[in-house]
């Protein structure tokens, strides 16, 4: 038996085919695109090439990020914060608590035991301090994304960046650079910024060993290096750390497969019909106004 | 290692003021408690406090006022990001170890962010004293001043509580009479830049003033008086500068640079930068009863601020008052990010200099902002639209 | 638990009785308004927290609560038309959205939603909120009314209670009192007639009636399912509480409501959801999305069983007051003191109080709903999360959005934290049910 | 012949105008500001003196704006651009009350009072999404360069609602918008018309009295223009021929023009000059 986890992030679409001895058996990552069902079934598609499987030898699959109602193909959906939880755990079995920097988000969970989310935080409204403030350095410099960690590495004097606005950050590295500053230094402030802002997030949970890290943003050396120099404590980063949500999908995936199936649809229905809670009446005149 | 008072130029002075003022790790308390091995440290928030009381108690008072230059690392997780920053640096003192000398921390009903720090400071730091002190908004009831005075017996006796030092009305006459000369040195100060402010910037007066807030009342009056003595001998012209007015420093503080700023191309004749350390705008009385006293003086004589109700003082017409008092062309009103109070009262103050066809300027700063760039450009533009004919 | 009772007439009566009625009062009260509007028969403009409608009731004031036109601007899908007016006007987009909202409708020449709202001819503030006493000078720079701000000293701190009695409340009890009195020569004076004893003696005895019935109420939702949400009618129910205190209609009301809510309980009647998740509530209503924010829990089975909110926004009446009729005036002042302290400035350092109140309506978790408007009730909780999550072990969720201004509403985020703190809850509640069994 | 230079530098384009005795336009020119600025500013400069045929030697007095306005190192003065398109809005339109410049990165009301000086303005946050860089963004991500933003944007006759108050959220919100099948120019001009709405309560915030003048580098974005027009349901009246995009310049360039004059009559010009020397021989 095997079960898919398609995880459709802002940025980057992951999707991971474990079979039933929870490996991994196949995995993609493609930008999400313009059209997101588009993107997560390509994604799903080629995870499931990589493992040498066909759709019908799928028997569950759960699609989370923030794309997770796109993904039409799946059974279920399950929000991220659940899935990196469940990934990390996996992967980590001592993790306490979990760092995840994406390209629009950035999430603090504190896992228990079983995997459970015992207290979790994110960034909302504003962008400030996520992967794509990586990008906009990236875009503002014409340098890959990769370069940037081992470039940040080098840096000697790291100059502050004030700017907290993604957008705006562009124009703040040119200023720098203009001014003379080394592109290493104001690379270094920009992941320092990212940084600290995940820090708040994670006291907010409270930081507990181990820590792991994931999402894409764990692709980068730096920032790994900074967020261990910062927290004083070692961070636990999987080479499949980018695909952790995928992963927890997945896991989840073949929980629900195991599951007798009538519950689980029972349950679905039961989640995805529409509320029929008691409305206070001021409402209903107000709509009916 | 201070001896301030002791300094040649006034100049030095200063620095070594406005260096004290802004390092989060309070010097002058250290000091203090070096030499008082057994003695306890009481944390008050702005806008006023009666330090006498904390004096007359045996403990050292300090105003908490957040730090400007301090990331809200700690603290960011505890206050949303709606709250103002003085709240949140002041918090991240705390937490971040630097006010372990604290026996208490006392906040004010200024605005509701404040009240709510009660409430965060007592489950942070359970073993504190952490309570609200309600200085009375009804200012005009004749209950008010038999309730403050009783409000203040109230925390003088939690003081005495955590010091075992006991709050005799002579003790506290003392300690008043201390706090009438320093309010009166700190007239005077404000006097000289309202008269000729070529001789006193105002980042030199804020300086001079906030040094006071983080050591001994003695030891400011000495510095004080120091100060003073220098300044009369200084010498300076007069430069073809606007006049302005500068409100909204009450309780968060605008960083230095942006006093300095604004100086650049202004003369701030008079502020509202620290009102509480001069709210009371009159000696106290020191014969009668203390307490009573320091009441009165609170709601009969003082000025005024944004977070303290009086139906007997309106806002706008103090700052009116204010900006013809000292011959100000122009004000600058400012108000702290997140103030809701500022906020709130920027808009009248904004609505009657308009009425009066006095020019102005709105601001928005944090007291941890570190770009001035476009702050610079709506000053510079207001003193072009001023000085430019 | 109760095998549902075929509904006989009178019950298939009495079952939505309190939300038809509630409607109607609030629709009478509007109207109300506008009559005393154009008649120009004095109003008074006061808040939820600390109405002293018990005063003004006794001398035939028309009682305005500005926060109840704010939220009802929310509640139409009007509310941003009145909050750009304000911010046009000046105001930043950071001030408190229920003063931009108000002063938005006196822009807008007192033109609300529901209808003209009379013009002030006194304003009370207490000191409850401090910005009441900052929206209060608004209108004093508008139309130069008379501003009473009614000082009513709070809780000064964690673990600290003045015991009546005592010195300390004896010397708040006197400028309480002190300052009814002067109210009262105030109003005397703005209407031209005598205090009238007997009056403020029987619109007490209504409230002692409304405070026993709502107290009542509120602890019927401990039932298992919860009869009604804390989140949902019940809003509807306290804005009777407030806007009706001291009247007869309104402690009817309260008694009819009780007997509804009791009847439910007798059958076996839920809220109207299947209900597997118990929560219990701290903050306000999310008016922009009234509906929407409710669904996001009703998804997950998830009922309001109480809410802070439901006790200071209510006036603080969730304790079921009962004043003295045999010395009105002090009894007046030594409640207003007491809901003050204990029920409203509490707010500040609850966090005991709020775990044991999820106790107490089985309550699975506490979500803290912070509104960026509001920094009376959002400034600590973060804060206050952490406590009951780290001391008190109970889950705890914190939404962030508003109580007025739409544009704070991003469902989207929203959604995401809802659904992760329910998945994580259910498979901890699964967790919890295998290692008993 | 004697002429002034007004030279803004903005944070995407550097602008400058030669202006004559008789405050009249002799030259323009543009260029990308990138990471240079002195240098953006030199070859701004040379641009202008070649395309006009004007020595550097006849310029006598440069007045420089916008935000690298110090970063001029030929400047005699530094005004700041708020001041400047007061200036120059009350120059091809003193009918003008309130101006509203929007370019790369600011939105910026201006109200000016009957002799064309500032009297209020209001700037936009410190976030993205109320500029025109939400607006490149937009394009940028769905495949259109910038520079077509208003021509695509044109096309469009049910614009979508762009709802996100976050310029990088925004983005979501356009996958969705495309996912769900609507087409390119209506979500562009959703996007327009949230920043135009979000420019007219600047605007409202100094008080909208008439007439309007639009400056800035979006007042060539006919879109925008038209989205503007619609919000206020007013016209505004905008310099032909793409000078809105210099109306800085242009303002610095008369204000260098009446500083000159001013110097001239009471005499402080030759103390100018012989100051000038002196440097020129240190
Ligand atoms: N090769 C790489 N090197 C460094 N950073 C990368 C790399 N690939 C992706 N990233 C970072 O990861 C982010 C995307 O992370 P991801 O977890 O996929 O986000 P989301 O789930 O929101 O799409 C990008 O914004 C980028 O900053
Ligand atoms: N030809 C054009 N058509 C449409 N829009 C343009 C054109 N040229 C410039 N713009 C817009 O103007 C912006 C730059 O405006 P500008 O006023 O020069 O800004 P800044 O002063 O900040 O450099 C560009 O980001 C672009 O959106
Ligand atoms: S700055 Fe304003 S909001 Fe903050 S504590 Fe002071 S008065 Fe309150
Ligand atoms: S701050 Fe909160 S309690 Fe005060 S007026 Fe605003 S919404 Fe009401
Ligand atoms: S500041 Fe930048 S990242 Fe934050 S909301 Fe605004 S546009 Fe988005």
């Amino acid at each position: 038996m095997y079960v898919g986890g398609v995880d459709v992030g802002s940025t980057q679409t992951k999707a991971v085919v474990l079979d039933d001895q929870r490996q991994i058996r196949g995995r993609s990552l493609i930008d999400t695109g313009a059209v997101i069902t588009g993107t997560a079934r390509n994604a799903y598609a080629a995870a499931l090439l990589d493992a040498g499987i066909s759709p019908s030898d799928v028997a569950h699959v759960v699609g989370t990020g923030y794309g997770r109602y796109n993904v039409t193909f799946g059974d279920s959906q399950v929000t991220e914060i659940s899935c990196h939880a469940r990934g990390a755990k996996y992967l980590f079995p001592n993790t306490r608590t979990v760092l995840d920097i994406g390209g629009q988000d950035t999430k603090a969970i504190r896992v228990g035991d079983d995997a459970q989310v015992l207290d979790f935080s994110m960034n909302d409204k504003c962008a400030a301090g996520t992967g794509r403030f990586l990008g906009a350095a990236a875009f503002a410099l014409d340098r890959p994304l990769s370069d940037l960690g081992p470039l940040a590495l080098q840096a000697k004097n790291p100059v502050k960046i004030t700017t907290t606005c993604t957008v705006f950050a562009e124009t703040e590295i040119i200023n720098w650079l203009a001014r003379g500053k080394k592109m290493e230094d104001v690379l270094m402030g920009v992941h320092r910024g990212i940084a600290q802002r995940s820090l708040s997030l994670l006291r907010r949970v409270g930081v507990e060993a181990e820590v792991t890290f994931t999402g894409g943003v764990t692709r980068n050396v730096a920032m790994i290096r900074i967020l261990e120099e910062m927290l004083q404590t070692h961070l636990n980063v999987s080479p499949d750390a980018h695909y952790m949500g995928a992963i927890g999908a997945a896991l989840f995936a073949l929980e629900r497969a195991r599951e007798a199936p009538a519950l689980e649809a029972q349950l679905n229905a039961q989640r995805n019909a529409g509320p029929d809670c008691a409305v206070c009446p001021v409402i209903e005149e107000a709509s009916a106004s | 290692m201070l001896a301030l008072d002791q300094r040649e130029r006034l100049e030095d002075l200063v620095e070594g003021c406005l260096e004290l003022a802004i390092d989060p790790s309070f010097p002058a308390v250290g000091e203090w408690l070096a030499t008082h091995p057994s003695g306890k440290v009481l944390g008050h928030f702005q806008v006023y406090f009666p330090e006498e009381l904390a004096e007359a108690a045996g403990l050292l008072p300090l105003k908490i006022m957040g730090a400007g230059g301090l990331e809200a690392k700690q603290a960011d997780s505890h206050i949303g990001s709606f709250v103002c920053s003085i709240c949140r640096t002041s918090l991240e003192l705390g937490l971040g170890g630097r006010l372990s000398f604290l026996a208490g921390f006392i906040t004010h009903p200024i605005c509701d962010a404040a009240r709510n720090m009660a409430g965060i400071w007592g489950r942070n730091f359970p073993d504190q004293l952490s309570q609200i002190l309600y200085l009375p908004q009804n200012a005009t009831s004749s209950g008010a001043a038999a309730y403050l005075a009783a409000e203040y017996r109230r925390v003088a006796l939690e003081l005495s509580r955590r010091s075992g030092v006991t709050v005799t009305d002579d003790r506290l006459r003392e300690r008043i009479a201390c706090g009438n000369e320093n309010r009166r040195s700190i007239r005077e100060l404000y006097r000289i830049k309202r008269e000729r402010p070529w001789l006193l910037p105002a980042t030199e007066a804020y300086g001079l003033i906030r040094a006071g807030s983080a050591m001994p009342r003695e030891a400011h009056n000495r510095l004080l008086a120091r100060a003073l003595t220098l300044l009369a001998d200084r010498q300076g012209r007069p430069q073809d500068r606007v006049r302005v007015v500068f409100e909204g420093g009450f309780c968060e503080q605008p960083p230095l640079d942006m006093i300095h700023l604004i100086e650049e191309a202004c003369y701030i004749v008079d502020d509202d930068l620290l009102i509480g350390q001069r709210f009371l705008t009159e000696d106290v009385p020191t014969d009668g009863d203390p307490f009573l006293a320091l009441a009165e003086s609170y709601l009969e004589r003082s000025t005024y601020s944004c977070v303290q109700h009086d139906d007997r003082k309106p806002k706008e017409t103090m700052l009116l008052q204010r900006i013809r008092q000292s011959g100000a062309q122009a004000a600058i009103l400012a108000a702290a990010k997140m103030c809701e109070p500022g906020m709130d009262e920027q808009v009248a103050y904004q609505k009657a200099l308009q009425a009066e066809g006095i020019p102005f300027l709105l601001l928005e700063f944090e007291e941890r902002m570190t770009g001035f760039e476009r702050m610079r450009m709506e000053v510079e533009t207001f003193v072009e639209s001023i000085l430019f004919d | 638990m109760q095998q549902l009772a075929p509904a006989t007439p009178i019950e298939s009566e009495i079952i939505g009785r309190s939300r038809r009625d509630g409607n109607r009062l609030f629709k009478d009260w509007y109207e109300a308004l506008g009559r005393a509007d154009q008649a120009e028969e004095p109003a008074a403009y006061v808040f939820v927290m600390g109405s002293v409608a018990e005063i003004l009731r006794a001398f035939d004031f028309h009682l305005v609560f500005p926060e109840i036109n704010s939220l009802q601007t929310a509640i139409r899908k009007t509310a941003l038309t009145y909050l750009n007016a304000a911010e046009d006007y000046g105001y930043s987009t950071d001030v408190c959205g229920y003063v931009k909202a108000d002063v938005g409708v006196h822009l807008k020449d007192r033109q609300h939603p529901n209808g003209r709202i009379p013009r002030p001819r006194l304003v009370i503030a207490t000191t409850m909120c401090n910005t009441y006493v900052k929206w209060v000078e608004i209108w004093e720079r508008l139309y130069g009314c008379k501003v009473f701000v009614f000082d009513i000293p709070g809780r000064r701190g964690i673990g600290w209670t003045a015991e009546l009695g005592s010195d300390q409340f004896e010397a708040d009890r006197r400028y309480v009192q002190t300052q009814l009195e002067e109210l009262i020569a105030i109003c005397e004076q703005i209407t031209g007639r005598p205090f009238d004893h007997e009056r403020l003696v029987t619109v007490l005895e209504q409230v002692n009636r409304m405070a026993a019935d709502w107290k009542a109420v509120l602890e019927l939702n401990q039932n298992v399912p919860a009869p009604f949400n804390a989140m949902g009618d019940a809003i509807t129910y306290m804005g009777v509480l407030s806007a009706y205190r001291g009247t007869e209609e309104g402690a009817r009301y309260m008694a009819e409501l009780r007997q509804e809510i009791e009847l439910k309980v007798r059958s076996g009647l839920g809220s109207g959801i299947e209900e597997r998740f118990r929560v219990y509530g701290v903050g306000p209503a999310c008016y922009p999305a009234f509906r929407r924010y409710l669904e996001l829990f009703s998804a997950w089975g998830a009922v309001y069983v109480n809410s802070e909110y439901l006790g200071y926004a209510g006036g603080g009446l969730d304790r079921g007051i009962q004043y003295d009729l045999s010395r009105p005036l002090e009894s007046l002042a030594e409640q207003l003191l007491l809901t003050g302290q204990r029920r409203m400035s509490n707010m500040f350092f609850s966090q005991d109080e709020l775990a044991d109140g999820a106790r107490d309506w089985h309550a699975d978790a506490i979500v803290y709903h912070s509104v960026k408007s509001c920094r009376t009730v959002s400034t600590g909780m973060a804060d206050s999360r952490e406590y009951v999550v780290r001391t008190r072990g109970v889950p705890a969720l914190l939404i962030e959005s508003d109580l007025v201004d739409p544009r704070l509403w991003s469902e989207a985020q929203i959604k995401n934290r809802v659904d992760a703190f329910f998945e994580a809850l259910g498979s901890r509640k699964a967790a919890a049910a295998k290692g008993v069994s | 012949m004697s002429f002034t230079l007004g030279i803004d530098v903005g944070a995407v384009y550097t602008k400058a105008v030669l202006v004559d005795e008789e405050r009249g336009v002799r030259g323009r020119a543009l260029v990308k500001t990138g990471f240079n600025l002195p240098g953006a500013s030199s070859a701004a400069m040379a641009q202008v003196l070649d395309e006009s045929h004007v020595d550097r030697g006849e310029i006598e007095y440069v007045a420089s704006t916008g935000y690298g306005r110090y970063m001029v190192p030929f400047r005699d003065v530094q005004i700041t651009e708020l001041t400047c398109h007061a200036k120059g809005a009350f120059e091809a339109f003193p009918q003008t009350r309130t101006v509203l410049d929007a370019g790369g990165q600011t939105v910026k009301a201006i109200k000016v009072d009957g002799r064309g000086k500032v009297r209020a303005f209001r700037l936009n946050d410190k976030c993205a999404a109320g500029t025109g860089a939400f607006l490149e963004k937009t394009a940028r991500y769905m495949g259109f360069d910038p520079a077509d933003i208003g021509e695509l944007a044109m096309k469009s006759e049910v614009p979508a609602t762009i709802s996100s108050v976050c310029a990088v959220f925004a983005e979501s919100e356009v996958i969705n918008h495309l996912t769900s099948g609507t087409k390119a120019e209506d979500i562009m001009y959703g996007a327009v018309f949230s920043l135009a709405r979000r420019s007219v309560q600047l605007m409202r915030r100094v008080g909208l009295e008439q007439a309007f003048t639009f400056v800035g580098g979006m007042s060539r974005n006919e879109a925008f223009i038209k989205a503007l027009e619609f919000e206020l349901n007013a016209s505004l009246n905008i310099p032909g021929d793409g000078a809105g995009h210099f109306n800085g310049a242009l303002g610095a360039g008369l204000l260098a023009l009446e500083r000159l004059n001013k110097l001239k009559a009471t005499g402080e010009w030759t103390q100018v000059l012989a100051a000038r020397q002196l440097a020129a021989s240190a």
